[in-house]
């Protein structure tokens, strides 16, 4: 009698078990744009990763006998005026610029991710005075917060820079030693643009959560008797996640752009280390003599930023269910 | 005993403004309800948005607190458990939903979303093919075939969908399912199928529904009993036949003379008591009897004194200061 | 509006307040002093002055008479620059640094909003694409790399601008164009996901089923809608503006304040310090509140409370 | 004589998956001061229908790619199908006005109700200033909004979901156009706000004389309001008819099984099992050969998978009754 009502019809137009994700992926893979940029990135960063490690030249190396060559044979883009090999410094210079990006970004995304996981999920009170500390620190001038966290922490010998050593002390045997400084500020980058850099994320990750957490398929989970773990990690997350993927994604060009006008200030990457926009801002100040210690780091600087930022509009389109409907 | 029951529920939302939240106002969206459902039967919920229906729902269910009241579930006062209590009770009642495609996690397989009330209240054991013969058993049950159990929920119609959310809400086998609005999302050729699922499914294993809907021939369709809602109150209650026959508050006259009937003679000999104006907000109800502004029998006594549900007939009660049912010629 | 316009801008005071306090106690906390590098001075002469700037009282009482003179509108004498009070130098700094933010913004809409137009009304064409890839341009060169390209292609090639200084209004083409263009890149890209998700809505199906033109329907219809995130950027894309500002001010040679933001901080000029602070916190916070109530005018939902 | 004619419209979606043959060879026509109702399911094909008479399908990725949309007012008859864009505009809001089903986002929240409407006589009539004004008052005064003076100067959200359907009526019926296209426009409301608003489009017909397209899948609705009904069913127009004839003499096999289907408010048909149709409508994208309908058809034969169903002419009721179905009645088992 009940079988009147059973119908095993196929489910219309299905490949069997492609999930959401499978079809964003296959929505970014049709994106040209987005898959040169990935590639485009990936050999960036393997370059980044293997050029120095292979490369015929140290970054650090001086010869300043030779001075500043225009790109040849034997430097292939050039050297600076104290001789030093500029590939080597640029491919040196990207790996911090990566790094300074990666790095910052996840600290961001920690922090945006608990503070506005909590802030959404919990509401109420707990809600309005945590989202109401995040309105403050927007107005807050967040760069002069930076520039003087650099110019009055970030020094040698300081109790910030003791602690770097005693925290480095367990593993390398000559912590005390000065080569070690420049990496000291370079963490000290991290921290500080990652600290800056959740605000937005908190927000987006708040919105997200409050948006699910009023959808039915929560509110099932909760008829059923889910608890709040599995409703976080089952249910929530793994839904707010495209957003938070693609807000990501647009971070790290942000910050690697926010490194560069640190550096330029001269309050970011420190000598003999280098980044893109530690270099880019010494060639801009020679760039009528010695054009092409300019040109590479800004060209590879530039191409980064484009690729990540084409890549991260290519996720959006690709996650975004509103776009997707046409 | 009755496997529902509903004393004097209230469900009060604080509407709060500024950092610390205070309180500026409360929306009274369920006030006062009582309400009864025996096994095996069906009581339909009635009325229009922001009439309290679906908010009655969920604090039966406990997705939202009562206010004040009481909620007995095979006895148990709902309403006053917590915790791994509550979580307990949980097993008792399950949920359909309105939207079957927003009611579905869309990052999880049918074969998961079936066999998480399962999974949650440990009763899926650690095999793991018998609980996916479980899971297929579940959706020959609602007719869909198992074979797509480890797809996603986009993958299906609409009516899948909905059906997917039954099997989801039958895996405990619970003894009361409320069903707020199941059919409305749904295609017109695909209504009657769910309607039929769900009252084959009742007649099978003894489930009490509340059936919430403002298509009133759904509703009329599938319940013994009805009770129609207007700004958070239960304004009539009676059984489904007596409702229809000889509705006794003007509201209920109103709901059912405004629902076009699928038959042109008929509607063209109708005469039609159309109420003015909107449902006034929440917010600020009005004084005495909420309906006396739409109303068009009011006196002075209903802008004054709220009415009670009185009874009016074997099991038919209305919250009217007219003695008597007001003739359904009078002129609107 | 207008009441509610006083209250928040009392409302900001706190807040500001908080700010202030924090850097204060931030700056004098810090390793170093404002003399550190007059190492060779005598410390008679470090104690000298450092009793004229009032640095040896507890750290409690300078904090109160700081508070004290910030009522009177005295933020003291810069450190740096003996004899010129903090408000001088904001006097003379802070209008240089507005003019440049004003007209950078004033550039970065007037282009950043038809480019963004373009791209969402031609989604998916090679306008689009070609609207889209100028803007990211935009936001991935840097303002310090960007500045001089254009010196050398627009001053020192085609000879049509000068290199630096701010004097005429030939002056100030290269640094506003500088300032503007990743902002106007931001505009765009603003413009166009807020014109993309007003073009799909249901009254802009209406308002062409009431035989208005594609024209009529953009501008009297999609325009405000669309615009709305782009105004909700206006506050912090205008602070982002004079922040920015500070390469371009630096490479330009330009009398503004970033010079002296930089240098304060590096040079731990306190008063300084605490001036630039002030100033670009209130400029800020205004700016917010500003577009805050622009955001209500505009879209009538809001109600601001 | 009839006001609109549509003759074999096909509107198509050229999609990445392929043409979606949204309406596929439909034809009716709608007649002055009559109301013609649309029926069908979602994906049915009844809203692109209706948006391919005032040509207003997106495009990309939807076209008319075929038929055409006879239009005829005062002497002239024109075809809709190839009218310039220029010409459409003048058309639009002026002769044919449309409703659309949600009054809650088919508003520009950003602007005043009095602008809205006198943008209306500003493009059609060169009407500005107060003289718009004063006709926009009394057309909101004709759709029974109280107040009205003050509502000119509110904007939509401070206004309830039937008066904002008011207002958007009042829009369309300021140029007083011929034809008056409404698609579901009681969908989102109450049912106590859905009587209001049908009584209202009703008396409006019977002032004005204008014939309305009336869309929705309400069948109520549709005994209700409608004089001619036109059934729907995966792009085709599978039925039509006079609403008696529809009702009591169903012709087609989906027709028949909808109205079975049904449970009612006015028979108490008791707790039995509803008469429902087997299977799903197909999707659009896919749809099967033959008559679409055939796989959920209790009368399937063979050439039902086949072809579709050339069209019959009948004459039911004294009116023109039209079905596509290769089983006469007679036959079917």
């Amino acid at each position: 009698m009940s079988e009147a009502t059973v119908d095993h019809v196929t489910a219309p137009e299905a490949e069997a078990g492609s999930s959401l994700w499978r079809d964003a992926w296959r929505r970014l893979k049709k994106n040209r744009a987005a898959v040169v940029s990935a590639v485009i990135l990936a050999v960036m960063i393997l370059g980044c990763i293997f050029v120095p490690v292979f490369g015929s030249h140290d970054y650090a190396t001086q010869d300043l006998a030779l001075g500043a060559t225009a790109p040849s044979g034997a430097h292939w883009m050039g050297t600076d005026p104290l001789g030093r090999d500029i590939m080597a410094r640029v491919f040196l210079g990207g790996r911090v610029s990566f790094a300074v990006g990666i790095i910052a970004t996840l600290v961001s995304f920690a922090i945006g991710v608990t503070w506005g996981g909590v802030a959404g999920y919990f509401g109420g009170r707990v809600d309005s005075v945590m989202m109401r500390a995040v309105d403050v620190l927007y107005t807050f001038p967040f760069l002069i917060l930076v520039i003087l966290l650099q110019v009055f922490f970030a020094n040698k010998d300081g109790a910030f820079h003791h602690l770097f050593q005693k925290a480095i002390g367990p593993f390398v045997t000559d912590a005390t030693d000065p080569s070690w400084f420049p990496v000291f500020q370079i963490n000290f980058v991290f921290a500080a643009l990652g600290g800056i850099s959740w605000l937005t994320m908190a927000r987006i990750v708040r919105g997200q959560v409050i948006a699910l957490r009023e959808q039915p398929f929560v509110e099932a989970a909760r008829s059923i008797g889910v608890g709040h773990t599995a409703i976080i990690f089952r249910h929530l997350l793994p839904n707010a996640l495209g957003p938070i993927i693609v807000y990501t994604t647009l971070t790290i060009p942000q910050i690697m752009l926010t490194e560069a006008f640190l550096s330029f200030l001269g309050m970011g990457t420190q000598e003999p280390l280098s980044s893109w926009g530690l270099l880019a801002s010494k060639g801009a100040e020679v760039m009528e003599l010695y054009p092409w210690m300019l040109v590479f780091p800004a060209v590879m600087l530039a191409l980064t930023l484009f690729c990540f930022n084409f890549l991260g509009d290519g996720l959006r389109d690709a996650l975004d269910p509103r776009i997707r409907k046409d | 005993m009755s496997l529902l029951e509903v004393e004097d529920l209230q469900v009060h939302f604080p509407v709060r403004r500024g950092l610390l939240q205070r309180t500026v106002a409360t929306v009274k969206a369920v006030d006062g309800v009582r309400l009864k459902l025996e096994p095996g039967q069906t009581l339909g919920l009635v009325g229009e948005s922001g009439c309290g229906k679906s908010t009655t729902a969920r604090a039966i269910l406990r997705l939202v607190d009562p206010t004040g009241g009481k909620v007995l579930v095979d006895g148990q006062d709902v309403a006053a458990l917590n915790g791994a209590e509550l979580r307990a009770a949980r097993q008792k009642m399950q949920m359909i939903f309105q939207d079957p495609y927003a009611s579905l996690n869309p990052r999880m397989t049918v074969l998961d979303i079936i066999a998480e009330p399962l999974r949650t209240h440990g009763r899926a054991g650690k095999d793991k093919k018998a609980l996916v013969r479980k899971v297929g058993a579940l959706m020959e049950r609602t007719g869909l075939s198992p074979s797509y159990m480890r797809r996603y929920p986009h993958e299906f119609s609409g009516g899948q969908r909905q059906r997917v959310g039954i099997a989801r809400a039958l895996a405990l086998e619970p003894k009361l399912i409320i069903a707020d609005e199941p059919v409305s999302a749904l295609d017109m050729s695909i209504r009657a199928q769910i309607i039929n699922l769900l009252v084959d499914l009742q007649k099978e294993q003894g489930i009490g529904y509340v059936f919430i809907a403002h298509d009133l021939a759904v509703v009329r369709h599938i319940s013994d009993e009805i009770a129609v809602m207007y700004l958070g109150r239960v304004v009539e209650r009676a059984p489904a036949v007596a409702l229809f026959a000889s509705p006794q508050h003007p509201y209920t006259q109103a709901l059912l003379s405004a629902i076009p009937v699928p038959d042109p003679k008929r509607e063209r000999k109708r005469r039609r008591l159309v109420l003015t104006g909107d449902v006034p907000s929440p917010l600020a109800p009005p004084s005495g009897c909420t309906f006396h502004p739409r109303c068009p029998h009011a006196f002075d006594r209903c802008r004054q004194e709220a009415p009670e549900l009185t009874v009016r007939g074997d099991g038919h009660e209305a919250s009217c200061h007219l003695e008597e049912a007001p003739s359904l010629e009078a002129d609107a | 509006m207008g009441s509610y316009a006083v209250k928040r801008l009392l409302g900001l005071i706190p807040t500001l307040l908080l700010v202030v306090t924090l850097v204060f106690f931030l700056v004098r906390l810090a390793p170093g002093g404002p003399f550190d590098a007059e190492r060779a001075a005598p410390p008679e002469v470090i104690a000298a002055l450092e009793a004229k700037y009032n640095l040896d009282a507890p750290l409690g009482e300078q904090y109160l008479s700081f508070l004290g003179d910030l009522l009177k509108g005295d933020l003291g004498y810069s450190f740096k620059y003996p004899g010129r009070t903090v408000n001088e130098i904001i006097g003379m700094s802070l209008p240089v640094s507005m003019t440049l933010g004003f007209w950078a913004m004033i550039v970065a809409l007037s282009f950043g909003i038809p480019l963004g137009m373009i791209g969402a009304i031609r989604q998916n064409t090679w306008k689009d694409t070609a609207a889209m890839a100028v803007a990211m341009v935009g936001i991935s060169i840097p303002r310090f790399v960007l500045a001089p390209l254009l010196v050398l292609w627009l001053s020192l090639g085609l000879y049509l601008f000068p290199v630096a200084r701010w004097e005429t209004w030939r002056h100030m083409v290269l640094p506003v164009i500088c300032a503007a263009l990743p902002t106007m890149a931001y505009v765009a890209r603003l413009t166009r996901g807020g014109m993309l998700e007003v073009i799909r809505a249901d009254y802009i199906r209406t308002a062409r089923a009431k035989g208005l033109t594609e024209r009529q329907v953009v501008l009297r219809h999609a325009l405000r809608g669309g615009l709305l995130p782009v105004v909700s950027f206006l506050g912090p894309g205008f602070s982002g503006l004079l922040v920015g500002s500070l390469v371009i001010e630096q490479i330009f040679s330009i009398p503004g304040m970033g010079r002296y933001f930089v240098e304060a901080a590096q040079n731990r000029d306190y008063t300084l310090v605490m001036g630039m602070t002030l100033v670009y916190g209130t400029l800020l916070m205004v700016l917010n509140a500003a577009v805050d109530m622009a955001y209500a005018w505009l879209d009538p939902r809001v109600k601001l409370s | 004589m009839a006001l609109l004619e549509v003759e074999d419209l096909q509107t198509h979606f050229f999609t990445e998956e392929g043409v979606v043959k949204a309406v596929d060879g439909v034809s009716f026509s709608v007649d002055r001061g009559e109301v013609v109702c649309l029926v069908g399911e979602s994906g049915s094909g009844k809203s692109v229908t209706s948006l391919s008479v005032l040509r207003l399908v997106p495009d990309p990725p939807g076209r008319i790619v075929g038929g055409a949309i006879r239009f005829h007012h005062g002497d002239e008859t024109e075809d809709l199908a190839k009218a310039s864009e220029a010409r459409m505009r003048s058309i639009r809001g002026d002769r044919i006005a449309m409703i659309f089903q949600d009054p809650m986002t088919s508003l520009n929240p950003y602007m005043r109700i009095g602008q809205q409407l006198a943008e209306v006589l500003e493009v059609h009539q060169n009407l500005r200033g107060d003289e718009a004004r004063k006709r926009c008052l009394e057309m909101l005064e004709a759709v029974g909004i109280p107040g009205a003076a003050s509502r000119l100067d509110d904007h939509p959200h401070q206004l309830s979901g039937g008066m904002r359907q008011r207002v958007v009526i009042a829009m369309a019926l300021l140029c007083a156009p011929d034809l008056l296209i409404a698609d579901e426009p009681t969908t989102a409301l109450d049912v106590t706000i859905q009587a209001q608003i049908l009584e209202l489009i009703e008396e409006r017909k019977e002032q004005m004389g204008v014939g309305v397209l009336f869309i929705t899948h309400d069948l109520g609705v549709v005994a209700k309001m409608a004089d001619r009904v036109a059934v729907m069913y995966a792009g085709r127009l599978v039925e039509q008819g006079s609403v008696d004839a529809i009702f009591e003499q169903p012709q087609h096999p989906y027709t028949e099984a909808l109205l079975r289907s049904i449970p009612r408010v006015d028979t108490d048909g008791g707790r039995g099992r509803l008469e429902a149709i087997d299977g799903l409508p197909p999707s659009p994208a896919k749809l099967p050969p033959g008559c679409p309908f055939h796989p959920r058809c209790r009368y399937a034969e063979d050439r039902c998978r086949e072809r579709f169903p050339e069209r019959r002419d009948l004459e039911l009721d004294g009116h023109a009754h039209q079905v596509s179905c290769h089983v006469p009645p007679k036959e079917r088992g």
